[in-house]
């Protein structure tokens, strides 16, 4: 089925997916999907269970890759650059597009050492001065420096949950990725941890091409600028959030939206 | 024995009678509505059969404890007790039969019982160890006796001949009780055990948890579990067989080629094939353990870890083992104790001579091997050789129990991390 | 830093991450390959060893029963028929096999083919069949485990060569002497002054080791020791050497070479002369042939020479002989799995072990079974959380990791020697063997209780289920696929575990099958670990070909038990 | 005005905005009866059904408070999004502006009693034809929501062009009027004031049309006033 | 208006909330001075600031369409609660009274230029008293919003009947000025619209004071005008 | 601390809490909970993470007798009767009060027999017939009924997330309770199974007392008519939904249904 787009000019665009498909097994997960995702603002896609918003997520990190059974079809290119072709590194590739998943999921190491971690495997602090420099400024990015600086040698589990993500997030910041991919990175967390990471990822947004897939509408509304509505495994409509909220064009999107279901 | 056997029928009819009476009256008294009881009918059914069963069982076990002191004729004392039973069946049964009511909570009361039956089968446990504990403190203490309480002797004499009869006017001399050969030979095979076990079991159990495909670990998992399926007396066998022959074998071609003299004198039950032979047998231990441990990490540190760009065996190195350290730690002191407490592998292929060596082509002898020999064949309780074995479990149980408890604190603390 | 400049950077670690990569894989693949390599030696080496048990070379000898040797008495009652002489029945039927076996040593090598036990099979056939006596049956037994092992191949190599030309025997004073007219066993003469002069080398050659390291020991008394050890050598070859020096006189074959053994017409001569040019041998007659002429003859030639081995030459020919004759067939061995323990490896059989073994693990589940599985509900689902259910726990954990040989001294100290129950008993080994396996059952079935979601016990306990009810109603028959694999492996290994029965004296040498009832509880039994253990260190060779019998069996037994486990796993694993 | 076709998967979200809407078409309903009574009280100089006007405009205003309420409420325990917001929205603004034209209405019918104590004006008779034109537009644009009719509401949108030209000259009229007779000018004064006021019941359904538009599109498709009629308020 | 001592967690949406009430604070500025400027015009028969006032109110129009857009879009993507909630709701309701007031303002200023063309009337004193009394209540009721401030909001609300006497006196003086000289007939009609259009423009006032009220207590405190000032609007 | 309650007459309550205290240990959960809750209409419990409201929801029910450090004071009454007193069978109590909880919880057996334990366990139907007709009219109220009927011998657990929590919820009404306590219970289904639950909770409240605990503050303005708000072991306002969302009293409050949090 073909998609509706609204006609938003996207000059900017960081992401471009192209009639990209997944399945897993024999079993498709998602096809033809189209998208020009801008730099610099918080896309997001929403649409019920099973619909394949995780899926195409997982394309643009090459997360799939880890997925056996998983065949991706179609073109993802950052910047131009398809990230699919064999010359493309997954090594490398994520280490531009960082990524944070529904529950925190902190390293057993030092508040420290899980930033540090991405910076250390990929050699991109050439001292211990550099490297403190740049797990400060992560810290900072995602808001917990103050809340951690004078404990980052106590383990990253012994934070709180929104703590975690926060955490999460700043290790995902520190090898300075340009695209940062969310999968429902509030679902496990508490009105008020989910406000704080809200929060962030709207400062975020400033420096980074953030996407997110999130199960709540409400934050979806809140949070993005950009929305993609997804139903069973098809791209149904894409546009500016606000459009998307309050005058959707395909009656499916209207449906999920005003609580019209199946 | 055909007494008994009709007793025992008597009252296992008895009891499923009255089953049904029970249920019978309490349908009876809700007035054919047994939505009025408070109990199910079935419960009260379960009542009346356990008043019924314990008055019963308690005559038999009574019976059975008074017969032997009273020494009755066999014959006259089964019937006795037959008819006892069955009657104190039939008072419990018309005793509780009379509590039945609509608000009668049987229910309640037959749950009580389950309670105290599960309780009591869980102090068994309890008294295991209480019995272990007891019994070897006790005949340790005869023989601390025999041995005239020089335990310092025991923990550290370097000389271990128990066999050497020693007369009542020698008890000064029980030096030949030093227990340290026996220490160090345990010692030396479970090092080489671990040295085989601890790298082979965690690398294998990685590789299946991380990099190999759903085929490989369908069939090589259940390989590696049948390694530790076989016996420890077959991993004997193999040692003695094959194992401790071509050690001494390669040993020998190597000393004779090397000059060197440990080597030529290399002898088929040495501690080496001992020691690689029950390395072998822990690798499944080691792998399995280590392989619930990785598998606990939860996948989203994986992802966590793949997702800033690391590699696998830096997902592995770096989150997954750190995560899975103490775990691990845990799992090889579990390994450690086990070494410490095999038997049949070092009865069979470490020899049995107290050498205190350094030499692994030599034989050494250990605790386990120790207490076979002394208590295998005909035993005089009362001599401290034989006793002596006790003292040797003694300080093996204490020893492991030590290491199981550190281990399972270890353990524990980590599973803590991630429920 | 910029992008670009980041990529690069990632880029220039990539090559030596890659590396580390590949190096940490193949230490994982070289583990796994290492534990399956001696998986594979552990079942190729012990299988190897096994397959010659489970054939056996059966004797058959025509047994006049004699009334008068058989039946003293003469009144076929059972009685007199216990009193007859069978051992001397069997004796004379093989001595009319070979009628010129007359010197004492030589019949006792004779009756060296097979067991005397057997008479007591042939004593059961008559007693069962009295109508037996006075004829004469076919009575088929195994033949000795020497005359089997070496049927078998495995006593000594052997070669035959066929060779012809006519021969001649002229025999005196039980000797023969063979004439080859085409001077024949020059050939033979070669072969064994080869195989002299190689010995020597050999021997020299160590010799020279033992003069170098004397050279090269630093202190004065090993250096002594390694020059008189190649003195020896040097001695002993000079005296082989001596041997093969063609000094016109016969070449003798001492019992230290390897034997030559000459059939023909029907006999068997052991050479132990060969003449210098190789026309004539000449030795001790074991087997008397039927002619003096001869158109061919058959040299055999077996490696090890007859001081190294217990089956001598004449016991060797008089199995040729039989086997020549047919009376002697290789079939199946089922006395392996008839037969109870014996002294004499070919009637040693598994069946009593095996009973045993059922016994013992009758007693083990029957107890560890029920209250392990009540210790695990009670623990995981009533226990309130205090000190003493905290002990229980610990407890229970350690004594899952105590050695079992430790429990075999609890088992010796409280039931024997306390209770005064009976040593070497099932009942005995099967309580400790359930003390044993308690805490294994009961962690795995508190693992399977564990497994059970708490939001089924919820849901119970939401709807007005009482506890007891939500226990017995949902929680047990959700673990029952749990508790029931976890009791199988905690069987299973009870069923190879030796050294706690070793300590409660069940290591007795039983020779009678067990009965496989109450009564048999409490009577001496051996179990199959421990009939491993028992044969793995019998004096006989063949006993270790029937350990590896036993072995393979227990294995079977074991994998079967374990395959149970893990078909019920998968067939009932829920995942929540 | 029901602007879906699926129902909403909790039905009871569903009757609450349908229970919205059909209040804001009964509160249509009752001002229209409201302004054609005020109209007829006025031509046939009906004191007592003007009075009945002036007592039923608070039954209105109730009505615009239940409504205002209920919207409300829907905001804070529904959260409409998509036509369901829009509608919402509508249906406050609708509703307020029912409020003012029945203010107007009863503006009207307060005038009624003025003019009815001196003699029947001359102009009586072009304010009807405006007070018609008025009420039709009106029936128009209250079927626009009550049908989701799209062209209804652009029709009533270009009628209140025409009652603003009559507007005009009925101004121009009526001052003609007043200052040929002085005395004439205490009624016309009304007068101007009921012709005013039906002007601008003109321009509140010319706004009621507007939201049926922006619910049924989202477009706000409201013409620049200023622009587009001038003069339309003097 | 800002309720909340604390700060919302999620920064944003308590700035969309802060520029949705400085614009309407604003909107509410600039409206006043077109009152002010729209009355100053009648006064001075300034014709230039006349155009004026009716230029700035297409900005108050455009204003006004902003915060609409802006109020919807709130409750799409925020979902205001409570004080939020109601604080939008005012925000749009208000928008809609200042975009009125700003039409009258600019109503007042066409009629301006009518008036210019006549002679000076007399009556533009007392129409200046109750201008002053209007932009006064109006700075109070914008106070009132921007501060927060109950007792403003009330105080405004009572200013309102005030202002109603006062324009029916000036209706009965322009009556029977009129009737006293027809050819001011004229300016006196146009004179009587702006005395009308300034006691509307109390009375949007009035309705912004009420919300200011609803918006503080959570309370709808809506006088019943029918009741109170049964005749306000003749 | 005091609890704002607004003015609103309860005159058929059925369950009424006074001075209510829950205890863990040495840790205070709740104290001084005091609520009168209105029979047939869904009373919300909302609060951010760890106020405790789902701690006095099991009070209800008494299920916190099933942890054992658990310690509840103060009076709970159900239609006037003292439920926590030693007469009162906790058992009996239950078959009262029906419980609904996170995670969809049916018994690993078929439809029916999840329905009908229940009934069966406390023996309320004398026969086959009566127990189909229990069953049936218990998946019919709960709305599964047609989705369910052709296939009673399946297993519970076969059946979708929101389908099995609807059968949870027919397992609850099969013993005809008075009360139904409501743990979260969409908080483990997607949109749409959230809304045929809430749908089926606004049915189900003409005949019963439901008390819902929602993390979801949208879903208790949706479903609740009266909402109670928790507050660090504290009940901090009680008043009607829509008072509680549009015109809150308490400045905590307030803060929470605003989104402006510590």
């Amino acid at each position: 089925m073909s998609t509706v787009y609204h006609d938003t000019k996207i000059e900017n665009a960081k992401v471009e997916l192209d009639n990209v498909g997944v399945t897993y097994g024999s079993k498709t997960a998602v096809s033809g999907v189209a998208l020009r995702i801008p730099d610099r603002s918080v896309t997001a896609f929403i649409g019920p269970s099973g619909c394949g918003k995780s899926t195409v997520l997982r394309t643009i990190n090459r997360m799939n890759d880890t997925i056996d059974i998983a065949r991706v079809s179609g073109s993802v290119k950052i910047d131009g650059e398809e990230i699919n072709s064999k010359s493309v590194d997954p090594v490398v590739l994520r280490a531009r597009v960082g990524m944070v998943f529904q529950k925190p999921n902190p390293f057993p190491k030092s508040i420290y050492d899980n930033v540090a971690y991405g910076p250390r495997i990929h050699g991109l602090a050439s001292g211990k001065a550099e490297l403190d420099a740049i797990v400060e400024t992560s810290l900072k990015k995602a808001g917990l420096w103050n809340e951690v600086a004078d404990r980052l040698d106590q383990p990253g589990t012994s934070l709180s949950g929104g703590q975690q993500q926060r955490l999460v997030i700043a290790r995902a910041i520190a090898v300075s990725p340009e695209v940062i991919l969310m999968d429902e990175p509030c679902s496990a967390l508490d009105p008020i941890a989910t406000a704080k990471i809200e929060e962030l990822i709207d400062e975020l947004r400033e420096n980074y091409c953030i996407i997110i897939v999130t199960h709540s509408m409400a934050q979806a509304a809140r949070v993005s600028q950009m929305t993609a509505f997804f139903h069973l495994g098809d791209l149904v409509e894409y546009g500016p959030t606000e459009a998307i909220f309050t005058n959707p064009r395909d009656q499916r999107t209207q449906d999920y939206i005003t609580g019209r279901f199946g | 024995m055909s007494v008994s056997a009709i007793t025992g029928l008597a009252l296992l009819v008895l009891i499923a009678a009255a089953f049904y009476a029970g249920r019978a009256r309490a349908v009876a008294v809700s007035g054919d509505k047994p939505v009025r009881l408070h109990s199910l009918p079935n419960y009260h059914g379960y009542f009346l059969a356990a008043w019924t069963a314990i008055p019963a069982l308690a005559v038999v076990v009574i019976a059975t404890i008074v017969e032997r002191q009273l020494g009755m004729s066999a014959w006259t004392s089964a019937a006795l007790t037959a008819v006892l039973s069955v009657l104190a069946g039939l008072a419990g049964l018309s005793l509780a039969r009379r509590r039945i009511n609509t608000g009668f909570r049987a229910r309640n009361h037959v749950e009580r019982l389950i309670d105290v039956v599960l309780l009591a089968s869980s102090v068994i446990a309890i008294l295991t160890t209480v019995g272990i504990v007891a019994s070897l403190l006790f005949e340790s203490l005869r023989f601390f006796e025999a041995i005239d309480w020089r335990i310092d002797r025991f923990l550290f004499g370097l000389h271990w001949s128990p066999q050497i009869a020693i007369r009542a006017d020698q008890v000064g001399q029980s030096g030949a009780f030093g227990a340290v050969p026996l220490f160090a030979g345990t010692a030396m095979i479970t090092l080489i055990a671990m040295i085989v076990a601890a790298p082979v079991g965690l690398f294998s159990a990685i590789y299946l948890s991380e990099y190999a495909g759903p085929t490989t670990r369908r069939i090589v998992k259940p390989l590696l579990e049948i390694l530790a399926g076989i016996p420890t007396v077959v991993y004997g066998f193999f040692a003695l067989l094959t194992i401790g022959p071509a050690i001494r074998g390669a040993a020998e071609w190597v000393g004779d080629l090397t000059g060197i003299v440990a080597l030529q004198n290399a002898v088929t039950q040495s501690a080496l094939s001992a020691g690689l032979v029950m390395g072998v047998m822990i690798i499944p231990f080691v792998s399995s353990l280590s392989d619930d441990v990785i598998n606990a990490v939860p996948q989203s540190l994986r992802d966590g870890s793949y997702a800033m760009g690391a590699t696998k065996s830096e997902t592995v190195r770096e989150v997954i083992l750190p995560a899975a350290l103490p775990g691990i730690v845990g799992a090889l002191l579990l390994a450690v104790s086990r070494a410490v407490g095999e038997t049949m592998i070092v009865v069979m292929a470490a020899g049995q001579g107290a050498n205190l060596t350094g030499n692994p082509f030599e034989s050494v002898t250990t605790i386990t091997v120790q207490i076979v020999m002394l208590l295998t064949g005909d035993q005089e309780f009362d001599s401290p050789k034989t006793l002596s074995a006790f003292a040797l479990g003694l300080v093996l149980f204490a020893f492991t129990l030590v290491l199981n408890v550190i281990a399972l604190r270890v353990v524990q603390k980590y599973r803590e991390k991630y429920d | 830093m910029t992008s670009a400049d980041r990529q690069s950077a990632v880029q220039k670690r990539l090559l030596k991450r890659y590396r580390d990569e590949a190096r940490f894989r193949a230490f994982g693949i070289a583990a796994i390959v290492f534990a399956l390599a001696m998986l594979a030696l552990l079942i190729g080496s012990i299988g190897s060893q096994a397959i010659s048990a489970f054939t056996v070379n059966e004797l058959t000898l025509r047994v006049e029963l004699d009334a008068e040797r058989v039946d003293p008495a003469g009144d076929r009652s059972p009685d007199s028929l216990r009193r007859g002489s069978y051992n001397g029945v069997l004796q004379d039927a093989l001595r009319a096999e070979f009628p010129t076996v007359t010197e004492r040593e030589d019949l006792r090598d004779l009756f060296g083919l097979y067991t005397p036990l057997v008479a007591a099979r042939l004593l059961n056939q008559v007693a069962d069949n009295p109508d037996l006596v006075g004829q004469t049956i076919d009575f088929t037994f195994p033949i000795s485990d020497h005359a089997d092992l070496y049927l078998k191949g495995q006593i000594t190599g052997r070669e035959s060569e066929v060779l012809a030309g006519g021969f001649t025997i002229s025999r005196a004073d039980g000797r023969a002497t063979i004439i080859s007219e085409a001077g024949v066993f020059a050939a033979v003469r070669d072969a064994v002054r080869a195989d002299l002069d190689l010995r020597a080398d050999a021997i020299e050659a160590r010799a020279e080791r033992y003069e170098t390291r004397s050279e090269a020991a630093g202190d004065a008394a090993r250096s002594e020791q390694s020059s008189q050890d190649a003195e020896a050598a040097r001695q002993q070859a000079a005296a082989l050497r001596a041997l093969t020096r063609d000094d016109g006189g016969d070449l003798e074959l001492t019992p230290q070479l390897p034997s030559r053994l000459v059939r023909i017409a029907g006999g068997f001569v052991s050479v132990d002369a060969i003449s210098a040019d190789g026309r004539s041998v000449s030795g001790r007659i074991l087997v008397d042939g039927d002619a003096d002429t001869a158109a061919s003859a058959e040299v055999l030639t077996l490696s090890v020479p007859q001081a190294d081995r217990r089956f001598s030459d004449a016991q060797i020919a008089w199995t040729e002989a039989l086997q020549a004759r047919g009376n002697v067939s290789e079939g199946f061995n089922t006395w392996l799995f008839t037969n109870a323990d014996s002294r004499e490896p070919e009637l040693a059989g598994v069946l009593g072990a095996m009973i045993g073994t059922v016994l013992t693990i009758a007693v083990t589940m029957a107890l560890a079974m029920p209250i392990g599985v009540f210790t695990a509900i009670y623990l995981e689902e009533f226990a309130p959380k205090n000190r003493l259910t905290d002990l229980i726990e610990v407890n229970i954990n350690n004594l899952a990791a105590v050695p079992s040989i430790v429990f075999g001294l609890l088992g010796l100290a409280v039931f024997i020697n306390t209770f005064g129950l009976p040593r070497s008993a099932p009942l005995v080994g099967g309580m400790v063997l359930a003390l044993m396996t308690l805490p294994t059952i009961i962690i795995s079935a508190r693992a399977a209780l564990k497994a059970v979601p708490p939001s089924i016990r919820e849901a119970a306990l939401g709807v007005g289920a009482s506890k007891t009810q939500t226990v017995f109603h949902h929680v047990l028959p959700l673990s029952a696929p749990g508790i029931l694999t976890g009791s199988i492996i905690g069987m299973a290994q009870a069923m190879g575990e030796t050294a706690p029965l070793l300590m409660i004296g069940m290591v007795a040498f039983i020779a009678d099958v067990p009965s496989l009832s109450l009564d048999g509880l409490t009577e001496p039994a051996t179990v199959m670990p421990v009939q491993i253990f028992l044969w793995s260190d019998g004096a006989e060779r063949a006993f270790e070909a029937r350990t590896a019998a036993a072995i393979i069996v227990l294995l079977g037994l074991m994998i079967t038990f374990n395959a149970l486990a893990v078909f019920l796993r998968r067939r009932f694993e829920t995942r929540w | 005005m029901n602007t879906n076709t699926q129902t909403h998967t909790v039905k009871s979200f569903g009757e609450e905005l349908d229970r919205l809407s059909d209040d804001v078409a009964r509160m249509g309903g009752l001002v229209e009866t409201l302004v054609s009574d005020c109209l007829q009280a006025v031509m046939r100089r009906d004191g007592e059904l003007a009075d009945s006007v002036i007592e039923r405009d608070r039954q209105v205003d109730q009505m615009e408070r239940d409504i205002e309420k209920r919207v409300i409420r829907l905001f804070a325990l529904r959260q409409p999004m998509a036509t369901d917001l829009r509608m919402t929205i509508a249906a406050y603004r609708i509703s307020h502006e029912l409020e003012r034209v029945g203010d107007l209405a009863k503006n009207i019918a307060r005038r009624c009693r003025v003019l009815n104590e001196s003699e029947p004006h001359e102009m009586t008779r072009s304010v009807e034809r405006m007070g018609r034109l008025v009420i039709s537009q009106m029936h128009e644009v209250l079927n626009a929501f009550s049908a989701g009719s799209l062209d209804d509401a652009h029709s009533a949108m270009k009628t209140d062009d025409e009652i603003d030209e009559i507007y005009n000259s009925l101004f121009r009229e009526l001052l003609t009027y007043m200052m040929e007779d002085a005395r004439t000018i205490s009624p016309s004064t009304q007068m101007l004031f009921v012709a005013k006021n039906l002007e601008r019941i003109g321009d509140h359904n010319t706004n009621i049309a507007e939201m049926v538009h922006y619910v049924l599109t989202g477009e706000d498709w409201r013409r620049d006033r200023s622009m587009s009629d001038p003069d339309r308020e003097s």
